[in-house]
């Protein structure tokens, strides 16, 4: 073993291995400045070359490694996770549960982590799942009824993603004969698998959950505003980059064209895109608003997925452009989540720092301001292709119309429930939101050199076709802001789903009320539990009462049957 | 090694009894001690001998037959005369700390008597010294019922005592038919000669009809019940494993010796029939008993109904299939004789310790005496035909042989058979278990009489794993050669 | 005959003779018994690691002795035989030890263990059996040295327990016997392995064979708690925590388990009895079982009958597994045999610990119980997530061999099923642990002991911590040689490569 | 038909009568008699049968009655035994089956 290849193997372990420090009162107290320190070892993984380790003996035989689009990804969470643990050092201070909190944090790190350099999907799964079930207990963190209606629905919609995922490996693994279980070799079996489409609605739904596709995106804003929120920011800026990376690691992109696929991926995105935005801007809740957007920009790349399942041969200039997009997404989003903390507390100093501050990831989540400018042209200028449907490209550009509204919303929203009486914004969590605004203004082309992107300044040309949607909407948006007076509850359609399960229930309770099954006091039904179906103890016992009668009938049926052979 | 004659056999037994009779009390004991290890011994040196000569034949006193009685030694014989010396043995180590000394005094007598009676059951070849031999059998047995001489015991006595008389006269007319025809009494001579005449038919069936009523097979079973049940627990254990065998195994050598199965498939049939209706009438009763010993009385019922499953399924036409049931049948005998023995003598140590007869008062026994249900619980085994057991190779081999002659309803019967019998040995079973306020006022029973039981209750077990040692004592030629 | 030679008897004989000798102690020897029952569990995993590594040499030490003309009594070792040994001999070790803490004080210890010895030796013997007859004597051996623990404890509810378990048990034993005695009677005296004349036998006479199919695994079923044959396995929940630890996690159902394979395997052979169409009702009932057993686990609201329905569940797919024609399944229906084991035995022992402890039975009253016994409720929380299929515990590992064996096979629906009953694993879990972790503790506990102990008596806890230490290493390290998965591909090679 | 038959079916006659005596009456010592009469009858037909169809005497049924004689003699004392403490005992001469409902 290398010193890289330890290196690592070390990075997704560190975490696990810091919780040992659990064990004793005093070093407990060292935890939060350890969970500051755990990404570190992926951070500098991340400057480190490529390289990959085999460890036949871990589950099936495990390869752990790292490509350019492993070193991205890296790269951005374990910015994003050290500046929002330095940020919950201040935040969670005066919290009485903050080490069950810590404890969560640095399994889902490790999860996180881990997935992220997992190139077979075994190891993979299991850091997804690490990451996933730890994730509950940071968004039901509070203990309040909020959080935990949060929780569960994104705990229902995670094991239900889960086991999408499940059989889409099982149906992947299948596709190769089951020879292999590396992604890179099993994404060159896929496109020969019979009834391709099934094993990738499986992934791409099953990943979706993650990545907040809509129609499987109702966990996202529940859980969003309800947690601390230094995991809001790694949840909506690390982890929904977890789907993101899954998808590019299974799915054959550009090794087939599948266009109906890609036509509906695109159409999905788009609607993700625009619609989540209208949502977002009923939102009254800060975190709320950035969760929509998070939905909406996730839109945004599911759109140029799609379109690369149409136009193959777009795959090598759109992967960059992709990572560059997800790398700038996560940054800002992360940031800006963490500023929703800063509307209580920026006591000792100046407003117009933290104004300013907010403004950056802001802007450039809009597409006018460095790294976001370098994303949006990048995109557009790849998905510029005659093969793809011509209204693809203005409705990515009109998009920006959706996300200056939330961002609109979002910081009119901010200035709105600013506290009149802060308190004195410590030093950590000052350093932690700093750190990410600082990377979000320095710019991708110096944080990820390894992408050769064109400098910012060399494009100026484009500059107004970017801000002209976003113009045009805040115009407008002053003339009819004021009669946007209706909310839509968050977690929308989920509401209407409760209702008709709740309708079903009833129904068909009242279809069965006379058998139906007799569960002593409210408090002992099982909290995931649907209706009897059918009078199962009933059914148990007249059962057990004929088992003798059936052995005798066997009994009989082989004394005849033997006559009758002979 | 000197053999011993098989004289010995029953001259042992017979001179037991006239000691015990005759000497005091402690001499009786002793001597009646060097007498049984004579027995054993003598056996030992049969089995030698046998082991290197074959069938062997003796005239006791040089007499020989028809006047002198001349008694044979084969392998069913010395199967069933190890047996006898076994239990018999195991039995009067129980008797002499169990019972009191009043009781031991009529106890050896009648016991020596029992003994002879048996030994010259299992070696006559002769029709009438088996009759004698009956007749000795059941006035012991009935003088070992009477033995604690209480109203019930006496009535119990009484019962069994007419019952016992009818059949013996009912077997003794039965062979006076026989002579008539045939003018031998000599059971190799009468095979010779024999055929299925209508005189002969009635003949045989009057000695099968006393026989099986000693023997207790289902219509005429009620007298056993009682007497096995009321008994004292020796007695009950000698009743029940020896005394019944007795009759039946000469229905057995009739049976086999005379070739009947290929005289009368019907008869056979009809044995079958009774046979079963005893499996499912004893293991229904048992199951409805509320006194310990009278489960295990009309478990005795339902076990003799096994016994007779061998006579449809010994056939003329497959060798190998009545081979089989036959080879079964004599398992079954054996494991049922060590099991029953060992199961009345552990039911009688539970019945010593809690003080009543009433299975209720078994609650909390189990951890009293652990060691006692344990050897109660392998008797079970054996009595339910699980395996390892001497029970399950008998029960397996008739149900092989059954299944090769397509006599698809005895496998029925021996199964619902078997289920029955599960059914009330784990009802005594979970008696056991009841955990009940104040179960603790129990008395202890010796040391001896745990181990007995255990001893007897493990050899039906072990006879499981050493079937293969009685079965090469049984000749082939017993049933197939024909 | 040499040591070695005799290896398989002496495994049998290390617990036999311990019961014995544990009938033989008085009751207060507690000391001397418990000491006699972990030697006697230590010298018998040596003497399985010993084993193990003669048959990782493709020897088959193998003792024979004749008890009827035409019918032996065969043990030997082979590989599929070790896996279930040595699952059982690591497990009775854990179970032991915490049986020895779980009866403290308790009366009828004496009984308890030596009922307890007795049934593992008839586990061995099971694993062991050369022959189906053989299998049938230690099939019916285990049915009688159980049903003293399930009645243990006297009362009319568990003596009543003991009576369904009974009837169902000697009920299956019969049938078995029929099919057994069928089988001899028409085949002859094989050996596990020897198909070729079951093959012969069946081309001649199709019926008979099918009828002895269906007898023999008829038998086996109830012991497997296939639906509907399972109505005794959550009624059995009333016997004591070790009980009900041995008896879900090895003993009873994984018998029925190991028979089916046995039967499918080595009396007829899997391509024989997929031929005859043998197979595929068998797995359709199986599946039909992992989902029925899932959705009975979430109407429950006793910890104990919870885990139990959802043993009827799991066991059902290791039938499943080995109905699979192909490597795969079999691997995943085999090494889920010792995965599901482990799980079960933890979420047993853990189950035992909060009754224990704090005298919970019902699930409702396991709020907060995370804080007061934290290392349990980690045992615990493995256990169950292991059942779900949530890596790096070991149930995941036995999922994908079933989902991918399934596909290979052509099977593409039990795909579905695997999920659908994952779904409703996670769905009577989840909350479970919800209760567990993140509800804060509602009133009194109903009964608490131990107060001594951070967390519950050592004794207890140990045993649960090991065997959730061992379910988490087999997953995470199941590509290791090692590994249960290893052992079970070496029996699948040599399975299907002969 | 030859003058040893008449023993024959004289035993028969009396056979006849034991087994009617043995199932009409209760009283025991009457049931005892009865069981007497029933081994004399047979023993009269072993003799008088085997007897009948040669020429001289068979001596064998006669030694095998004289056995037969003194095995009856024994079971009638048993019993005589029996009853006697039975009706000490309990101060019936009856069977408890046999004694009604009184």
């Amino acid at each position: 073993m290398t010193f890289f290849q330890f290196w690592l193997f070390i990075t997704p372990c560190l975490p696990l291995i810091l919780l040992l420090a659990f064990l004793h009162p005093a070093s407990r107290a060292m935890i939060p400045y350890l969970a500051i320190l755990a990404p570190l070892p992926a951070l500098l993984l991340s400057f480190m070359p490529s390289q990959s380790l085999e460890l036949p003996s871990l589950f099936l035989g495990s390869l752990w490694g790292t490509d350019l689009t492993h070193k991205v990804f890296l790269r951005f969470t374990s910015l994003l996770w050290i500046f929002s643990a330095c940020f919950g050092l201040g935040y969670l201070k005066s919290d009485q549960n903050a080490n069950r909190f810590w404890l969560l944090w640095l399994m889902t790190l490790a999860g996180n982590l881990g997935l992220l350099i997992s190139q077979d999907i075994i190891s993979f799964y299991t850091f997804f799942a690490l990451m996933t079930f730890s994730a509950y207990g940071l968004v039901i963190h509070t203990r309040q009824d909020n959080a935990l209606f949060a929780g569960r629905i994104y705990l229902v919609m995670a094991v239900l993603g889960e086991m999408l995922i499940l059989g889409g490996l099982f149906l992947t693994s299948a596709a190769s004969a089951h020879s292999t279980l590396i992604f890179a070799e099993l994404k060159t079996h896929l496109p020969q698998a019979e009834n391709l489409w099934v094993p990738l609605t499986c992934l791409f739904l099953g990943f979706g959950v993650k990545a907040g596709l809509p129609f499987l995106h109702m966990w996202l804003p529940l859980a969003h505003p309800v947690a601390p929120t230094p995991a809001s920011a790694v949840l909506s800026g690390a982890m929904i980059k977890a789907g993101l990376f899954a998808w590019l690691s299974i799915l054959p992109f550009g090794m087939i064209a599948l266009p109906t696929m890609g036509l509906i991926m695109i159409l999905i995105g788009l609607l993700a895109a625009f619609v989540a935005g209208g949502i977002g801007l009923l939102q009254t809740l800060p975190k709320a608003v950035l969760a929509y957007s998070s939905i909406s920009q996730m839109g945004l790349i599911t759109c140029a997925l799609g379109a690369v399942f149409i136009a193959p041969d777009i795959w090598s200039v759109l992967l960059p452009t992709l990572l560059l997009f997800a790398f700038h997404h996560a940054i800002a989003k992360g940031a800006l989540f963490l500023s929703v903390g800063l509307k209580d507390r920026y006591q000792g100093v100046s407003l117009l720092m933290i104004e300013i501050g907010i403004l950056v990831p802001a802007l450039s989540l809009i597409g006018v301001f460095n790294s976001g400018i370098q994303a949006k042209l990048a995109l557009k200028h790849v998905l510029d292709q005659d093969a793809l449907p011509i209204w693809l490209l203005p409705s990515i550009t009109a998009s920006a119309l959706a996300t200056t509204l939330l961002m609109f919303r979002f910081l009119s929203l901010l200035w709105k429930e600013k506290s009149p009486t802060p308190s004195a914004l410590p030093l950590s969590m000052n350093l932690g939101w700093g750190g990410l605004v600082v990377i979000c203004g320095l710019g991708p082309s110096l944080l990820i050199p390894e992408l050769d992107l064109p400098s910012v300044l060399s494009q100026w040309r484009h500059y107004p076709s970017l801000l002209l949607v976003p113009g045009l909407t805040l115009v407008a948006l002053y003339f009819v802001g004021s009669y946007l007076r209706f909310q839509i509850p968050t977690g929308d359609i989920i509401y209407p789903l409760i209702k008709i399960k709740e309708a079903c229930a009833t129904r068909i309770d009242r279809l069965t009320s006379r058998n139906a099954l007799r569960v002593e006091g409210q408090e002992t039904k099982p909290g995931f539990s649907l209706p009897t179906l059918i009078a199962l103890n009933q059914a148990e016992r007249t059962i057990q009462s004929y088992l003798s009668a059936f052995f005798g009938l066997l009994t009989l049926v082989l004394i005849v049957s033997l006559y009758a052979l002979r | 090694m000197a053999h011993f004659p098989i004289a010995g056999l029953i001259v042992f037994p017979l001179l037991g009894a006239l000691v015990s009779l005759a000497l005091s009390k402690r001499w009786r004991t002793v001597m009646s001690f060097i007498l049984i290890t004579a027995l054993l011994l003598n056996n030992v040196s049969l089995l030698f001998q046998f082991y290197g000569q074959g069938t062997f034949n003796e005239a006791m006193g040089n007499w020989s037959a028809p006047l002198g009685i001349e008694l044979r030694v084969d392998g069913l014989a010395l199967i069933f005369s190890l047996m006898s010396a076994l239990v018999a043995s195991v039995c009067a180590l129980y008797a002499c700390v169990y019972l009191s000394a009043t009781q031991l005094k009529l106890f050896w007598p009648f016991f020596w008597f029992l003994w002879a009676a048996l030994n010259s059951i299992w070696l006559s070849s002769d029709l009438f010294n088996l009759y004698v031999g009956l007749e000795l059998l059941s006035l012991a047995a009935v003088g070992l019922v009477a033995l604690s001489r209480d109203a019930t015991s006496l009535a119990a006595a009484l019962r069994y005592l007419f019952a016992a008389l009818l059949g013996s006269i009912g077997y003794l007319l039965g062979v006076a038919l026989l002579y008539a025809t045939y003018g031998t009494l000599s059971l190799p001579e009468l095979s010779q000669h024999f055929s299925l005449t209508l005189s002969s038919a009635v003949a045989l069936g009057f000695m099968c009809i006393g026989l099986l009523m000693k023997t207790a097979v289902f219509p005429m079973h009620s007298w056993l019940p009682p007497a096995h049940g009321g008994a004292l627990t020796p007695v009950s254990a000698l009743l029940s494993a020896l005394v019944i065998k007795a009759s039946f195994y000469i229905v057995l050598r009739l049976w086999t010796e005379l070739s009947l199965e290929i005289a009368s498939a019907s008869a056979g049939m009809l044995m079958g029939i009774l046979g079963s209706a005893a499996i499912l009438w004893g293991g229904w009763m048992a199951l409805n008993q509320t006194h310990l010993k009278l489960v295990i009385a009309y478990s005795t019922l339902a076990q003799v109904g096994y016994f007779m499953l061998i006579f449809p399924l010994l056939s003329p036409v497959d060798a190998h299939a009545s081979h089989l049931a036959f080879q079964g049948g004599v398992l079954m005998l054996l494991a049922h004789a060590l099991a029953k023995a060992g199961m009345f003598l552990a039911a009688g140590n539970l019945l010593f310790c809690s003080g009543q007869k009433d299975l209720k008062s078994l609650a909390g026994l189990s951890r009293y005496r652990p060691l006692n249900i344990f050897a109660f619980g392998l008797a079970g085994v054996s009595i339910m035909g699980l395996p390892p057991s001497g029970g399950f190779n008998g029960k397996w081999l008739l149900i092989q042989s059954a299944m090769l002659q397509s006599q698809w309803v005895w496998v029925a019967v021996i199964i619902m058979g078997s289920l029955l019998s599960a059914a009330y040995i784990f009802r005594v079973f979970s008696y056991t278990y009841r955990e009940v306020e104040g179960g603790d006022s129990f008395k202890q029973p010796a040391a001896v009489l745990e181990w007995t039981a255990l001893s007897l209750s493990v050899l039906s077990i072990l006879l499981g794993l050493a079937s293969m040692l009685v079965l090469d004592l049984l000749p082939i030629s017993a049933v197939v050669a024909q | 005959m040499s040591f070695f030679g005799l290896l398989p008897l002496w495994v049998l004989m290390t617990s036999f003779l311990a019961a014995i000798v544990i009938f033989m102690l008085p009751e207060e020897r507690h000391g001397l018994r418990s000491t006699l029952n972990l030697v006697a569990a230590v010298v018998k995993i040596g003497l399985i690691i010993l084993l193990i590594r003669l048959v990782a040499q493709q020897e088959t030490p193998e003792v024979s002795l004749e008890i009827l003309p035409g019918l032996s009594l065969v043990l030997r070792a082979d590989a599929l035989a070790m896996l279930f040994a040595g699952l059982s001999s690591i497990l009775w070790l854990c179970t032991t030890l915490y049986a020895i803490g779980y009866l403290e004080n308790s009366p009828n210890r004496s009984r308890f263990f030596g009922y307890f010895s007795l049934c593992v030796a008839s586990t061995m013997g099971i694993s062991l059996a050369g022959n189906l007859f053989t299998f049938l004597i230690f099939y019916e051996l285990l049915t009688l040295s159980t049903y003293p623990l399930v009645v243990h404890r006297g009362t009319p509810q568990s003596l009543k327990a003991g009576r369904t378990y009974l009837a169902y048990t000697l009920s299956g034993g019969v049938v078995l016997l029929v099919g057994v005695a069928l089988f001899y009677a028409f085949v002859g005296d094989l050996a596990f392995g020897q198909t070729s004349q079951m093959a012969e036998f069946t081309e001649t006479s199709p019926i008979a064979s099918a009828i002895i199919f269906l007898l023999l695994i008829g038998g086996m079923a109830v012991k497997a708690a296939l639906f509907p044959f399972h109505g005794w396995l959550p009624t059995a929940m009333v016997a004591p925590a070790p009980v009900s630890a041995l008896l879900h996690a090895v003993a009873v159902v994984k018998a029925g388990a190991f028979g089916i394979i046995r039967v499918i395997y080595d009396v007829f052979g899997i391509e024989l009895a997929w031929q005859q169409g043998y197979v595929l009702p068998l797995s359709l009932l199986a599946s039909f079982t992992i989902l029925y057993g899932s959705w009975r686990a979430l109407q429950q609201t006793d910890i104990k009958k919870r885990l139990a329905f959802s043993t009827v569940s799991q066991v059902s797919y290791i039938v499943l597994g080995v109905t699979l024609l192909g490597p795969i399944g079999t691997v995943g229906g085999l090494v889920h045999l010792l995965h599901q084991g482990l799980m079960k035995v933890t979420l047993f022992f853990c189950a035992g610990n909060y009754a224990e402890t704090l005298g919970i039975h019902k699930i409702h009253e396991l709020n907060g119980t995370g804080r007061r016994m934290p290392m349990t409720s980690a045992a615990f929380t493995l256990g169950a997530l292991g059942m779900i299929g949530i890596p790096p515990v070991a149930g995941f590992i036995s999922k994908w061999y079933l989902g991918t064996g399934a596909l290979a096979a052509g099977m593409d629906w039990v795909i579905w099923v695997l999920i659908g009953s994952s779904l409703l694993n996670a769905a009577y879990f989840l909350p479970v642990l919800y209760r567990i972790w993140f509800l804060p503790q509602q009133g009194q506990w109903p009964h608490e002991a131990f107060t001594q102990w951070r967390d519950t008596a050592p004794l207890l806890l140990i045993p649960a911590l090991i065997t959730a230490a061992l379910s988490v290493a087999a997953g995470l390290f199941a590509g290791s040689d090692l590994s249960p998965l290893s052992w079970a591909r070496l029996i699948v090679i040599r399975e299907y490569q002969p | 038909m030859s003058s040893y038959l008449i023993f024959a079916y004289g035993g028969v006659g009396l056979c006849g009568i034991g087994v009617f005596g043995f199932i009409l009456h209760s009283h025991l010592l009457r049931r005892l008699i009865a069981f007497n009469l029933l081994g004399s009858g047979t023993f009269l037909i072993l003799v008088g049968l085997s007897q009948s169809g040669r020429g001289q005497p068979d001596y064998i049924p006669q030694a095998l009655v004289l056995t037969g004689i003194v095995v009856a003699v024994a079971a009638t004392a048993l019993a005589l035994v029996l009853i006697r403490r039975w009706a000490a005992l309990t101060k019936h001469a009856t069977l408890p089956e046999d004694q009604g409902p009184s």
